[in-house]
């Protein structure tokens, strides 16, 4: 039995629904999360979206402190390159989460539990089909088991 | 070795008695004859206990910390990965370049003293690991130079072939490895206090009141302090493996440190941290071409 | 003598089992410590585990009890440990003396540590006698004898392919009418001790101490220490903690952890004194309070010679090299 | 020796040793008087109305807030059914606390520590000096003298803060103690200030000014106020054992098991806070 | 215990059809701190507003979560709401239930609910640990900076000049106007570029309101909005301004003659000179690499012949350090380096020249009056052929973007080239011919019709010399045959680049700039003249490839944006900045170059530490600067640095919450 199988079961039962952390910045993936609802496209309603200034202000350690709490996944989505309202903070955020990606990977967290995605103001399209897609594969995984602290 | 030790008592009694450095930091003698220990030396007299042999494992960079705001200069024995370490502390302006100097000493390799305890003294102690992967024995920065350099053919790459072993097994068996590992871990700092890039006046992990990091015990936040500080000297681990040596349960820390040097190579450009104190830091910066994988 | 090979030492584990949760130590991912014993554990016995005993009795965490705060309500509710008796197998006399500290500190002066009592009284000790010392050991020096431990249910003794066993408390007959059918009385003698790589004279030092305060070998002393927890947290008397709690929204869960003495924000108070601000006080701290503030208290020395701290420092600071350094100081 | 139990202690205390001594009470808290800006008194009782432990002066009490932590602080009184705090907002648990409101439960254990020496005070002349907050633990004994005064000789209190609106106890500085039988109350500020004509000056000066010789003092405040008041007293001809203080430390436990409360071999938790000159003269400077 | 109020909005149905509001008013109840609980149809009305105000006074709230539409929508309405109550503005949080939440799972209405109740609990996770925050005044100097002082530069100047605001242009020439004064004639209507330029020089010269510091150069820029403090070097003239009238005696008489740069070395200057005839000011100055008197020691004719004493050999760069509340960048463009491309034999073949040289050929008091004559040998090209995009749309030579000008003046060119040589012929290689812009198309259509241009559609591979004439070998991929055309002269239409130094006066000032060094606007679309530094605003070809119009349309919107920035004494600035723990901060300086605003510095503080008075150095945040987007925070790593409102412990609150 695999890591998250051991203590599945029991959740399985209790319809479980994955829970998805998404740090969105204001400029473009929040408001591009707006559109979508402008828009009335639907989808899945497992994401919880943590508003920031910028996709820059996201810190690693809060996608770690997010897992070591209970969350099944983590998404870290702001503006594409060249269109950040602060000029350059999604270039450190792509170096910092680049780094860090692997980093849980290499770790053993399968790397759909944890993924970036640029997403702007006006991709509502792509904001549904991110969330579909990525509530999707963490249903299949069923849930966070690792770095989880759940003694308490 | 033992010409060199006379050599570099001689130094550090000129340094002293010539009022150029207060202090002066090298290795003495432990109780063992497979151990050293650093010492701190202040008159001229006492330079006799200072000594040169293979197990002057001890990087001493990160004593710098200690005498930041002393009025005088520190004299200090540098190996390779130890002049890495006080390149460390420079750019981190952690260390005025001006206010040390290195003497310079090109390392042979230091030998496993864990080893050497199992093994005994007298047994054919192999070099430590930290030594078997040290591409820079010679000190990289110095002010006066001891003995002959080696110019020793190293590697031009670190070598990351055990953390491509890991990197190929599933995510469930590379999990219960760190995660076994890291269940040992008696969060005792040791690797954290030993480090040259950990500079900071204040660890996050000391800082219990912000919620950072609890004082429990368990993996999970084991595995929160061992990944953060990958992530910390991340870009800035200069290799000199100081934290995998002193931990007292045997953690493989460089897996995660060279695992980071290894990405940092691959998606950045070729970096070795602590060669020189200028460049920007590999996280301290960005390039409009860094590889795309966020789409 | 009643004895067993060492061979068989398994068969007498195995019927133990049955009655006891039975810890043994053993080799773990390139550490060594005590662990449940299972069939395939990696048993020890040529030389003491890395890591003491002492989390059987007080684990590095600890949790206490549990609260639900609800708006402005707090209950509390009680958290009972496993039931059931566990023995601990081959514990070395070094450690067992530890086990006499922690009795010390816990179950005396007015208060008695409840946490730690429940797990003490659930503990019935096999000790076990070091046939050679490891090269750090110093245990002779601090009073303790290698080949009899205090406050043991049981004493064993290493005879080379052989171990003997010899009950001393009450307890400790009933593990041997436990296994008595596996055993075989022999003739054996109590074996001697091997030689001491160390040589440590500590007489005198915690008298000598209580003038030493002052003294500027503690600026010495310190200077190479890291401030790192390692040493306190292998040492089997320290026994410092701290208390904190986790909370999850209503619940919170209270618990105590290992804490060091070592670490600046030890004695941080809230309003931002720290009365041991730097590495010398901490430093000076750990070493009288081994030598002299705890035997002053409590009539013996805080370091039971187990050499642990020894093999870990990572800067080799060595504590005989210290009771050496006191004891010529002027 | 305590006898009470065969625990060895020098001293009687009243815990019942069936029960765990780290799990606290359900308490909760009763009052909350506003003492400065930055110091609030809670009174604390039980969830059942009753006192959570009947405190000597000078004696500790361990009190939590579920969700945020424990901390030590003196008990500054106590009544039929509760126990005081006097309590100055300057860390996490503090802070918080400073923000609850009446009803709010609890956590309490207790008491702890030695308190002050009622015998070796009864009958005697007693001084009091205290600086900000440091009132608090003395204010314990002198509600002890005031409730027991046929024992005790003439009171005076010495107290002094940086401002008018940095004075806690004002209710018994102004209105309560005054009207005690043979009790002086002294008040000082560092400043002077409008709407004050009391006396303006630091505590130390102000001791030697009034050049008062009771029997024994007890001085309690900050580190620098007791710093200079001490040469003042000594230079009036007190003896080392006849000036009394208490001492603060770092603490988790409160009964001398967790280790991080010693000056010396001695642990303040257990052992103190309250301490006699001749008694720290013994201690190493470590506090 | 903080006092938390919940306001959950139905938004009529557009909320209240798929999550049950009244549900969720009821759960949050017993979130922690939450001490009022209430929905309402809409809260962003009178009355929804109105109950919000009396539930903060009656149930004496300290914290509002408003559960609503986005708060890009009503955040600043429900912000004045609670300050209306006497709540800080900042105690607020919004909870998106309608965007994020009604209007996305309409058709999941329990798993919708579950997640409106899972938003206001992170919100009042949020709320719960907000702090008070005050938005600060800073004082506005109401002066402007323009840095450069072409057409763009000289016309923002001139908007704010007569808007009443006093504005400095710093100009590294020894005159101002900039490549416009190079330029003989304008596309599409053939007027005189001086004619329109030098009126404008000479009013941005005489303008009360106007200071122009020329021969000068920004050396630092430091502070922030309302308050920059700028130095700026003013380079040794060796000319006293204060004396010299610009009679031009030391000019005719200086005896070193060099290349002129304004003529595009196709005639000599002298070494004391000013640029052109009528440069502004008309006061020459001294080019000391190439003077006699500066490189030997010895001649000093001007200095004698100066009767008015004017020269001063001894001038030293002088550094002056002035506090603007606004800057303009108008620092224009230079040519490509088209030596890149060596099949045009530019360099080899004095006849081979650029759209600049071509405009001082034709240019009647350039080098030859206004004749067009080969360079060569004087003779006047009967063929002439035209390569454009020279460095312009070539991702593998040169830069990726379109020059925008260079259809049309190379149509313009073609013409004066017609009208100017009879029986010639002009030939025209291009990729494409764009021509956007009022008269453009028309202009370009008579070019070929009535002037007879010949556009060829292709690529030059090879331009070499057979006797006297040039040789263009090319393509024309039209009629895919290969064209080779004997020219007289050839001119190549080279692209427009930013001034070589751009990125280093981008990072003194610190704004952005793009991968080819244009300046970079604050939004492509809504803020094409701001730029992501406040207070600092783009006019010009800086920006990006401009002709003449659109230069001059930009520098009069950015000086229309400083004016509106100038025109208060005073402005509030936002308070979620960045702020440093110096008890905590190391001093290492990571963050300092992660800051895109420049507003973080190192400074030093002194601190007592056991007794000792030691300095060290710290991070110092700029509030006038930061712009609050976080990225420094995570660069440090013991969180000495934190973003207000969006802080580890808000953030980390949130996160709990969520898990809960």
């Amino acid at each position: 039995m695999s890591v998250n199988e051991v203590q599945q079961n029991k959740e399985v039962e209790q319809n479980w629904e994955p829970k998805i952390l998404v740090f969105a910045c204001t400029w473009c993936t929040y408001a591009g999360a707006d559109l979508t609802g402008l828009s009335r496209l639907q989808y899945p309603p497992n994401i919880r979206i943590l508003k920031v200034p910028c996709s820059g202000r996201v810190n690693p350690q809060f996608v770690i402190k997010a897992f070591q709490k209970g969350v099944d996944g983590v998404l870290v989505a702001g503006c594409h390159p060249g269109d950040c309202h602060y000029t350059s903070g999604n270039y450190f955020t792509r170096r910092r989460f680049l780094l860090m990606r692997r980093l849980m990977e290499y770790i053993g967290m399968e790397p759909q539990r944890f993924q970036n995605r640029w997403i702007s103001a006006a991709e509502a399209p792509k904001f549904q089909q991110v969330i579909t897609e990525m509530t999707e594969e963490i249903r299949t995984l069923g849930p966070n088991r690792k770095l989880r602290d759940d003694q308490w | 070795m033992v010409d060199l030790t006379l050599e570099i008592r001689k130094t550090a009694k000129e340094l002293l008695e010539k009022g150029e450095a207060k202090v002066v930091l090298g290795w003495e003698k432990g109780n063992f004859p497979y151990s050293t220990t650093p010492v701190f030396i202040d008159k001229p007299e006492d330079t006799e206990r200072l000594i040169w042999d293979e197990y002057c494992i001890n990087n001493l960079a990160l004593y710098m910390l200690d005498y930041k705001h002393l009025d005088g200069k520190v004299g200090i024995f540098v190996k390779g990965c130890d002049s890495r370490g006080i390149n460390r502390l420079v750019q981190d302006k952690q260390l005025d370049r001006e206010k040390v100097i290195l003497i310079g000493l090109s390392c042979p390799g230091m030998k496993d003293e864990k080893k050497a305890k199992e093994l005994g003294p007298n047994a054919d102690i192999p070099m430590a690991q930290k030594c078997q992967d040290c591409r820079y024995p010679d000190p990289v920065v110095y002010d006066v130079f001891l003995g002959e350099k080696q110019n020793k053919k190293v590697p031009e790459k670190i070598d990351t072939s055990d953390v491509e072993e890991m990197e190929t097994k599933s995510p469930d068996e590379k999990y219960r490895f760190f995660t076994t590992n890291y269940e040992k871990c008696l969060r005792c700092y040791a690797c954290r206090n030993v480090c040259p890039a950990c500079n900071c006046k204040e660890c996050i992990f000391d800082q219990t009141a912000t919620g950072w990091l609890a004082k429990a015990n368990n993996v999970s936040n084991n595995m929160f302090f061992a990944l953060t500080r990958a992530m910390h000297v991340g870009g800035r681990c200069i290799e000199c493996g100081e934290c995998e040596r002193v931990c007292s349960v045997n953690i493989p820390i460089m897996l995660l440190n060279k695992k980071i040097i290894k990405d940092i190579n691959f998606l950045f450009g070729d970096y070795d941290a602590g060669l020189e104190t200028e460049e920007r830091l590999p996280l301290g910066g960005y390039d409009y071409t860094d590889p795309e994988e966020f789409m | 003598m009643l004895v067993v090979l060492k061979a068989k030492l398994k068969d007498i584990l195995n019927t133990l089992a049955e009655e006891y949760k039975v810890l043994v130590p053993a080799k773990i991912e390139d550490t060594s410590k005590f662990i449940s014993y299972k069939d395939n554990v990696d048993i020890i016995l040529d030389e003491n585990v890395k890591l003491s005993p002492k989390d059987v009795f007080f684990p590095q965490t600890e949790k206490m009890y549990k609260m639900k705060t609800v708006k402005t309500s707090m209950e509390l509710e009680n958290i009972t440990d496993e039931a059931g008796k566990k023995l601990l197998f081959g514990v070395r006399s070094c450690d067992m003396k530890s086990l006499d500290c922690f009795d010390q500190v816990f179950l005396t002066k007015g208060y008695i540590d409840e946490f730690y009592k429940n797990k003490r009284d659930s503990v019935v000790t096999i000790a076990l006698s070091c046939s050679q010392p490891m090269q750090t050991c110093f245990c002779s020096a601090m009073g303790v004898d290698s080949q009899k431990a205090v406050g043991a249910d049981v004493q064993a003794y290493d005879l080379g392919d052989k171990i003997g066993l010899e009950a001393i408390s009450d307890e400790g007959s009933k593990v041997i009418e436990l296994i008595k059918g596996q055993l075989t009385e022999e003739g054996a003698e109590v074996p001697q001790p091997g030689e001491f790589y160390l040589k440590v004279d500590a007489d005198g030092v915690s008298e000598k101490l209580n003038g030493m305060f002052e003294s500027p070998i503690w600026d010495d002393v310190s200077k190479k220490c890291l401030n790192c927890g390692a040493c306190t947290y292998v040492c089997p008397t320290c026994h410092c903690f701290d208390i904190s709690q986790e909370v999850r929204g209503e619940n919170v869960t209270k618990y105590r952890c290992w804490d060091s003495c070592m670490f600046g924000e030890y004695t941080q108070m809230a309003g931002g004194h720290n009365p041991r601000p730097t590495k010398k006080e901490r430093v000076r701290n750990r070493f009288m309070h081994k030598l002299n503030y705890f035997p002053d208290r409590y009539n013996m020395l805080l370091c039971t010679g187990c050499g642990r701290c020894i093999n870990v420092c990572p800067v080799n600071l060595d504590i005989t090299s210290v009771i050496k350094q006191i004891k010529e100081a002027e | 020796m305590c006898e009470n139990c065969s625990c060895g202690n020098d001293h009687n205390h009243d815990h019942d040793h069936d029960q765990n001594v780290l799990i606290p009470q359900r308490g909760k808290i009763i009052n909350i008087v506003e003492e400065t800006s930055d110091t609030k008194t809670f009174s604390i009782s039980t969830i059942d109305d009753k006192k959570p432990f009947d405190p000597q002066p000078g004696q500790l009490g361990m009190l939590s807030l579920g969700n945020v932590g424990e901390a030590i602080f003196s008990v500054t009184n106590k009544g039929e059914n509760h126990i005081e705090m006097a309590i100055k907002a300057v860390g996490e648990l503090t802070n918080a606390l400073h923000e609850v409101e009446v009803g709010q439960e609890v956590g309490i254990r207790g008491a702890y520590g030695n308190g002050f020496p009622l015998d070796f005070c009864k009958g005697k002349d007693l001084l009091f000096i205290g600086g900000g907050i440091g009132l608090a633990p003395v204010r314990s004994l002198i509600m002890h003298c005031i409730r027991n005064r046929d024992d005790y000789g003439k009171l005076t209190v010495i107290y002094g803060a940086r401002s008018k609106a940095d004075l806690c106890f004002k209710e018994d500085l102004f209105e309560n103690w005054p009207k005690v039988p043979n009790m002086d109350v002294f008040v000082t500020i560092d400043r002077e200030e409008e709407g004050w004509d009391g006396h303006v000056g630091f505590v130390p000066s102000y001791v030697e000014e009034l050049a008062l010789k009771p029997q024994v003092t007890v001085v309690c405040g900050p580190p620098i106020m007791i710093k200079f008041t001490l040469p003042g007293l000594q230079k009036m001809g007190y003896a080392d054992t006849d000036i009394i203080t208490t001492l603060e430390m770092r603490m988790k436990c409160g009964v001398g098991k967790c280790g991080r409360c010693n000056i010396g071999s001695k642990y303040v938790c257990l052992d103190g806070p309250v301490f006699t000159l001749a008694e720290m003269k013994d201690l190493p400077q470590e506090y | 215990m903080k006092r938390v109020g919940v306001f959950i909005c139905h938004c009529g149905t557009n909320i209240g059809g798929v999550v049950d509001c009244p549900k969720v008013a009821e759960i949050a109840k017993d979130y922690p701190g939450v001490v009022y609980s209430v929905d309402n149809k809409y809260m962003c009305s009178e009355p929804g507003q109105e109950l919000i105000k009396k539930a903060i006074k009656e149930q004496n709230l300290d914290r509002v979560v408003v559960a609503s539409c986005s708060p890009r929508m009503h955040e600043p309405t429900f912000r004045r709401c609670v300050e209306n109550a006497g709540m800080n503005a900042y105690f607020m949080e919004m909870a998106n239930i309608r965007e994020h939440c009604s209007w996305v799972h309409a058709s999941e209405k329990d798993k919708a609910t579950e997640k409106a109740c899972d938003l206001v609990k992170m919100a009042v996770a949020k709320a719960i640990m907000n702090k008070p925050l005050q938005k600060a005044t800073i004082p506005v100097t109401d002066r402007a900076l323009v840095i450069g002082g072409g057409i763009a530069g000289i016309q923002a100047a001139l908007d704010l000049a007569n808007a009443g605001h006093v504005v400095d242009i710093v100009e590294k020439e020894p005159s101002i106007g900039g490549k416009m004064a190079q330029i003989d004639k304008t596309f599409p209507t053939l007027d005189c570029s001086a004619c329109i330029l030098t009126p404008k020089m000479v009013d941005a010269s005489s303008h009360p309101n106007i200071n122009l510091i020329t021969y000068s150069e920004v050396e630092k820029v430091e502070g922030f909005v309302g308050n920059f403090d700028v130095t700026i070097r003013k380079k040794a003239r060796s000319v006293d301004m204060s004396v010299c009238t610009g009679c031009g005696v030391c000019m005719s008489k200086c005896p070193s003659k060099v290349d002129s740069e304004f003529e595009m070395l196709l005639s000599k200057r002298k070494a004391i000179y000013t640029p052109f005839p009528q440069a502004i000011p008309n006061k020459p100055v001294i080019d000391r690499d190439n003077c006699t008197y500066f490189k030997t020691g010895k001649c000093g004719i001007c200095q004698k012949v100066c009767t008015l004493g004017a020269i001063d050999y001894t001038q030293e760069d002088e550094f002056v350090v002035t506090r603007y509340g606004a800057i303009v960048i108008s620092t224009g463009f230079e040519q490509f380096d088209h030596s890149v491309y060596g099949e045009y034999g530019y360099g080899k073949y004095p006849d081979v020249i650029t759209g600049m040289h071509f405009e001082r050929l034709i240019n009647a008091s350039g080098p030859t009056m206004g004749k067009i004559k080969r360079p060569s040998d004087g003779k006047v090209p009967k063929n002439v052929v035209f390569i454009k995009c020279v460095g312009s749309r070539d991702v593998a030579k040169g830069k990726s973007y379109c020059s925008k000008t260079c259809c049309m003046y190379t149509a313009k060119h073609a013409t004066l080239v017609t009208e100017k040589i009879e029986d010639s012929n002009v030939y025209i290689f291009y990729m494409d011919v764009r021509t956007g812009g009022k008269g453009y198309e028309e202009f370009y259509n008579r070019t070929r019709e009535k002037y007879d241009a010949q556009y060829i559609r292709g690529r030059v591979s090879k331009v070499f010399k057979q006797g006297d004439k040039l040789i263009v070998r090319g393509e024309d991929t039209l009629l895919s045959q290969a064209v080779e055309i004997e020219a007289d002269m050839v001119v190549l239409a080279t692209a427009m680049v930013p001034q070589a130094d751009a990125s280093k006066l981008a990072q003194k000032i610190g704004i952005g700039y793009d991968k080819d060094h244009f300046f970079t606007e604050a939004h492509p679309k809504l803020a094409p003249v701001e730029t992501h530094t406040q207070g600092v605003y783009l006019a010009g070809a800086c920006q990006g490839p401009k002709d003449i119009p659109e230069s001059v349309a930009q520098a009069s919107a950015a000086a229309a944006k400083a004016c509106g920035l100038l025109s208060k004494s005073e402005m509030l600035t936002e308070p979620i900045i960045s702020v440093v723990n110096e008890s905590i901060c190391v001093g290492c300086g990571l963050c300092v170059p992660i800051c895109p605003y420049k507003a973080i510095d190192l400074k030093t503080i002194s601190e007592r530490d056991h007794g000792k008075t030691i300095e060290r150095l710290v991070a110092d945040v700029n509030g006038g600067l930061c712009q609050g987007c976080g990225a420094c925070t995570v660069a440090c790593r013991s969180g000495a640095l934190d973003l207000k409102h969006f802080t580890d412990q808000q953030i980390l609150a949130e996160v709990n919450a969520l898990c809960l």
